[in-house]
């Protein structure tokens, strides 16, 4: 299998989708010869030319805006929002006209569009450019939402998106894109379902996108001191696969949640009442979180490193739970 | 400029007139809830406009949409059934009146918030474009739309992508109870297309002749691939901004000015002077137009509701078996 | 002591606000003759004049930002955002700006800006208008976010929110302002810290906003059939009162949250989160959510009903926790 | 216009380029971090504005305002150290390259999201009018930000209530690595001051003195109470978007073109020829600036980092005991 960054798998899942149907094109900001702020789509200007990459003008409500219509028109855009700092501008147009559009209709209208957008903290950009909003979109029925945490997921997601006849929002943690892994080229992925991606039997971590690296650290590190960790990557995060996660927390007994996310109304808060509501009686221990410090997010190293999950703290927490059996 | 085709459009405005007059009706009857915001008085620029578009043209629309609905050929069975919130209503009643679509007749809406359907009429017109068709995407709102970011940032793109978006601005001089010139620094709401690079131009909105002929003239600038163009439509509306509007914001003397120059009663007046229509021809019309009412509302009566079981449908398209 | 409405309660919060501080104004659509979307500020526009009672075009991110430059140049801005689905425009300055600026300042800087509006569902007005999104803005670090429930609170919340340094987003559910009250003139109230409403011994429901008063109805109901509610109004959605939730958990040993935003991520998943990590071997059944479909709030009112939490679902979900005790 | 104030603002803007400079090569080092947009080639702009602006009067910048910050007074050792993300920045160090303030000196930022300081600097400006503080906002921003709704928005708002605001926009041609004329239909960007019915003018941002008269005559016409102006000034950035790009979207003979106008240089030139500076002025200046900014970084290097028990700090104002 042939090994890729992630930015690679990105890119080239959007040359496939751009080279297999007319009706997908690109639109974002510097998207076109610029190759993009996280350099996904370089090259793809030259090879599909400005009709089906196009630099959009700084607009972020009117271009996503756009790609809803175009999606109603019939077409498959692909949004980039360059990053979700900035789809705060946009969220009108997410909420109020693509979530709600099919449902307002009485399901007249489809609205088959695909949001991509750079998420997290991590590389010192300071307060207004570490946001992990990806909760938030994952509040709103009428959405799917995504996160892809490895290589091959980021190679396989987009078709999948683009499978689907409603919009889908798509998380790339901006810190991945220089991750290198395998990728079956061959494969077909599922858009939603949670991904078991290390079994364990005496506690369960659960978490997503830029946080699965981590995680998946830490629990080597905890496998040293005999605490056998199973991680668990959401990959979708809405709908959240239930299934997945319960099963685990019926055997392992135990759960901590890791998100990026500030803690106060995380999406963590929503997998740890989930298991409240479904695994209770089978708690051993109450399901633990570890997220973001409610801070924004602070320019310096030290600092921004205090703020946000790591793995020492991931370790940390998981010895406090008390993970080791018998 | 044949006279049926000016009794078209009487009807045209009229249909509108009398379809919200009773919707007024149920609404204090109790039939009809949330927001009802009425077009009375602005008539003669839906009637116009949709007069001189074609079927394959995309249509893009406010809450205030019940004229362009009606003059699109949307039936007015739905529409009321609609603002009943049943489920034969034309968005199956989950929209209500600030709500409507029908997609076969490329009505997309039915947008409540200001502004917020300028981006999707541009992205519209963009799919038209990449794909090769020769359609106008016509795109109704008001002028407190002029003053939200996307309205620019439409304009630009539109402009930019020489997209065949055509904006009809329906210049009724309030926003709710903020007159234009408190809400706009440049009450020329043209200029704003000057800045953008379009065309512009200024239409007497009470005249629905004038109307259709300017929106013929542009709609056909834009199908020939000349670009985007902005209609500014100098209209009023007679009623309230919606149903609980106690209209302190405005004299009754100015309404009373504004109604003097009734769209309907003018092209009536027109006819009439011209010798194209008499008494017996107006008592027809207006006769067919009440049993049309009528029957709109015996439709919306009848019907039946949405179970409540079908609460969460539509939220996603159902799977289908093989679908992609 | 006096009996008045909501919008009356707010009404004259306002007027004693802009009565006392000359650096008060209220800005927004509409708010001056028209006297709000809601009447809320009828008559303040005569009272006060259109220096302080500013209507805005409709530009809701430009007037936010107003707001914010206003109060970092020494005014006390009330700005109106007429209702919360609008405030999605609004969200790059608050999030991005007013809740940043004093942290990325290094505390140079202060917000003292309120921002007030409506929120909720209940009325008709269908999908685009009728968003619960308080749990979004209570997850971002530099707001405090509050729910005025009585009509007391209505009368005394914006005095308190002035008395911040900092940003306070105030919302009002849109069916209060009918809601008639007893107001305390006298009082001062605290802006944050939660409040209960009925004091009870055998299971906890947790609220805020517009369910209160259905919580209440619903633990009359339950007193008729031996179950002894306690309800808490949370008053402040950010930060939290942890303390008197966890009291009364530990006493109860069962909850309930309600809640009238959608399910996952809501508010309601932090306030469940909270209870599993401060009080889960207290608990004697799971925390139970109760909170509205997850669907866009369709227009007819038998379905939208439907999709919101009621009184008979509360009084359901409250049974179903087997609160009778002993 | 002295010669002693020429060569005052020949050193303002040797200060600005030396400092990003000396910041570029830290950069490299590893001793700054994350975004470091750099300023060289427009010096012209922040040296002439901010010399022509007083010390009362408010200005706000965007993510790409070293060079305004140091123009304005503050000092440069603070600028160094927030780069760094030394606690005795002048944000703490918790803004970095992107969030620089300075409450004692009315430099509010530092805004690094495109367009999001624009309504801020309305409402400082709503603040001065409601207060009868005869101040001038001073607002840079850049081309790509003329293209988001908030820049109509804040012209508009500005507008509609006479704000003493100075829209001043640095048109550097790109937005990121997108060319004016592919982001912006109407490319003439005082037109979009006109539509808002806002005085506006193109300057030449690569010539200081013109930049310095311009701001000037604007301001003094701001602060009589004539209302919000704006300014286009002309100018080119020298180096990529940020450090991280690649420079794809133009050529290498369009920059150099521009270098051949460094404002600098042109200064310098102009000084020389007239007789107003001479070799051993020129070195003096530049020796004196060259020991500033080592002092700034030895400032910066010696600064302790903030602990790491302050992190939560400042997200909200302390309690203090009779507050209010
Ligand atoms: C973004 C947004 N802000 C506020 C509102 C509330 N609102 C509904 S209609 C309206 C006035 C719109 O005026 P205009 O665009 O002139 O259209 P008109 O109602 O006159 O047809 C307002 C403020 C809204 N729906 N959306
Ligand atoms: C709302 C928003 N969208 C996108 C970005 C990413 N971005 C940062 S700077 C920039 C280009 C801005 O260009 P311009 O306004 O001309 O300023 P310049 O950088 O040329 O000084 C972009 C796209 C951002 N920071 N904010
Ligand atoms: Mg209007
Ligand atoms: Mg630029």
């Amino acid at each position: 299998m042939p090994r890729m960054t992630y930015r690679e798998a990105m890119r080239a899942a959007l040359r496939a989708a751009l080279a297999s149907d007319p009706r997908v094109f690109l639109m974002g900001e510097d998207v076109g010869p610029y190759g993009g702020a996280f350099a996904v789509s370089r090259g793809l200007f030259e090879e599909f030319g400005p009709a089906r990459v196009r630099d959009t003008p700084l607009a972020e409500s009117t271009f996503v805006g756009a790609g809803i219509g175009a999606a109603l028109g019939g077409m498959r855009p692909i949004v980039e929002v360059m990053t979700v700092n900035f789809s705060l501008l946009a969220l009108d147009q997410i909420v109020n006209n693509a979530a709600t559009l099919r449902h307002m209709s009485g399901g007249q209208l489809s609205v088959p569009l695909v949001i991509r957008m750079a998420t997290g903290a991590g590389r010192q950009v300071a307060a207004q450019h570490s946001h992990s909003l990806e909760g938030w979109f994952a509040h709103v029925p009428g959405l799917t939402v995504v996160a892809p945490a490895t290589v091959d997921d980021a190679r396989h997601v987009l078709a999948a998106a683009l499978r689907e006849p409603d919009p889908v929002v798509i998380f790339e943690h901006a810190a991945l894109y220089p991750l290198e892994g395998e990728v079956d080229e061959t494969a077909t992925v599922a858009l939603r379902g949670a991904a078991v991606r290390r079994r364990g039997k005496d506690v369960t971590v659960i978490t997503y996108g830029g946080s699965l690296g981590k995680c998946l650290a830490a629990a080597e590190r905890c496998a040293g001191e005999g605490i056998d960790v199973e991680v668990i990557d959401l990959r979708a995060l809405r709908p959240l696969d239930g299934a997945t996660i319960l099963a685990s927390v019926a055997r392992t007994r135990r759960a901590l949640v890791v998100d990026e996310g500030w803690r106060s109304g995380s999406l963590a808060a929503e997998v740890s009442a989930r298991i409240m509501e479904g695994a209770f009686y089978e708690l051993d221990a109450p399901v633990a979180r570890l997220c973001s410090a409610e801070v924004p997010i602070p320019y310096p190293k030290h600092l921004e490193d205090a703020a946000l999950p790591s793995v020492d703290a991931i370790v940390h927490a998981l010895r406090g739970l008390g993970g080791r059996r018998g | 400029m044949t006279p049926e085709h000016e009794r078209g459009l009487l009807r045209a405005m009229l249909r509108i007139r009398r379809f919200e007059e009773k919707a007024a009706e149920c609404y204090s009857l109790g039939k009809i809830h949330g927001f009802l915001h009425l077009y009375v008085g602005e008539e003669a620029v839906a009637a116009g406009a949709l007069a001189a578009l074609a079927p394959e043209d995309n249509v893009v629309s406010t809450y205030r949409e019940h004229g362009h609905a009606l003059a699109r050929g949307m039936p007015m069975g739905a529409c009321m059934a609609e603002l009943y919130g049943k489920a034969a209503g034309c968005s199956r009643g989950r929209g209500g009146s600030m709500h409507f679509f029908d997609a076969a007749r490329r009505f997309y809406g039915g947008f409540a918030i200001v502004g917020g359907l300028l981006p999707v009429a541009v992205g519209l017109a963009l799919a038209d474009a990449l794909a090769g068709r020769r359609r106008v995407t016509a795109c109704f709102f008001g002028d407190g739309a002029v003053a939200e970011g996307e309205f620019s940032e439409s304009l630009n793109l539109a402009a930019l992508w020489r997209l065949p978006v055509l904006f009809l601005c329906e210049n009724n001089l309030y926003a709710m109870g903020t007159a234009l010139a408190r809400h706009q620094a440049q009450t020329e709401i043209v200029a704003k297309a000057a800045s953008a690079g379009m065309p512009g131009e200024v239409v007497d909105g009470m005249d629905v002749l004038a109307v259709e002929r300017a929106v013929a003239a542009a709609a056909e600038a834009v199908r020939g691939g000349g670009g985007p163009r902005l209609l500014e439509l100098r209209t009023y509306r007679f009623r309230g901004h919606s149903m609980a509007d106690p209209e302190l914001y405005r004299s009754k003397r100015e309404v009373e000015e504004w109604k003097g120059r009734d769209p309907i009663a003018a092209l009536a007046g027109r006819l009439r002077a011209g010798g194209r229509l008499d008494d017996a021809g107006l008592s027809a019309l207006e006769a067919e137009v009440a049993a049309e009412v009528a029957a709109a509302v015996a439709f919306a009566e009848a019907a039946p509701w949405e179970p409540v079981e079908g609460l969460l449908d539509d939220v996603h398209t159902p799977e289908v078996p093989c679908r992609g």
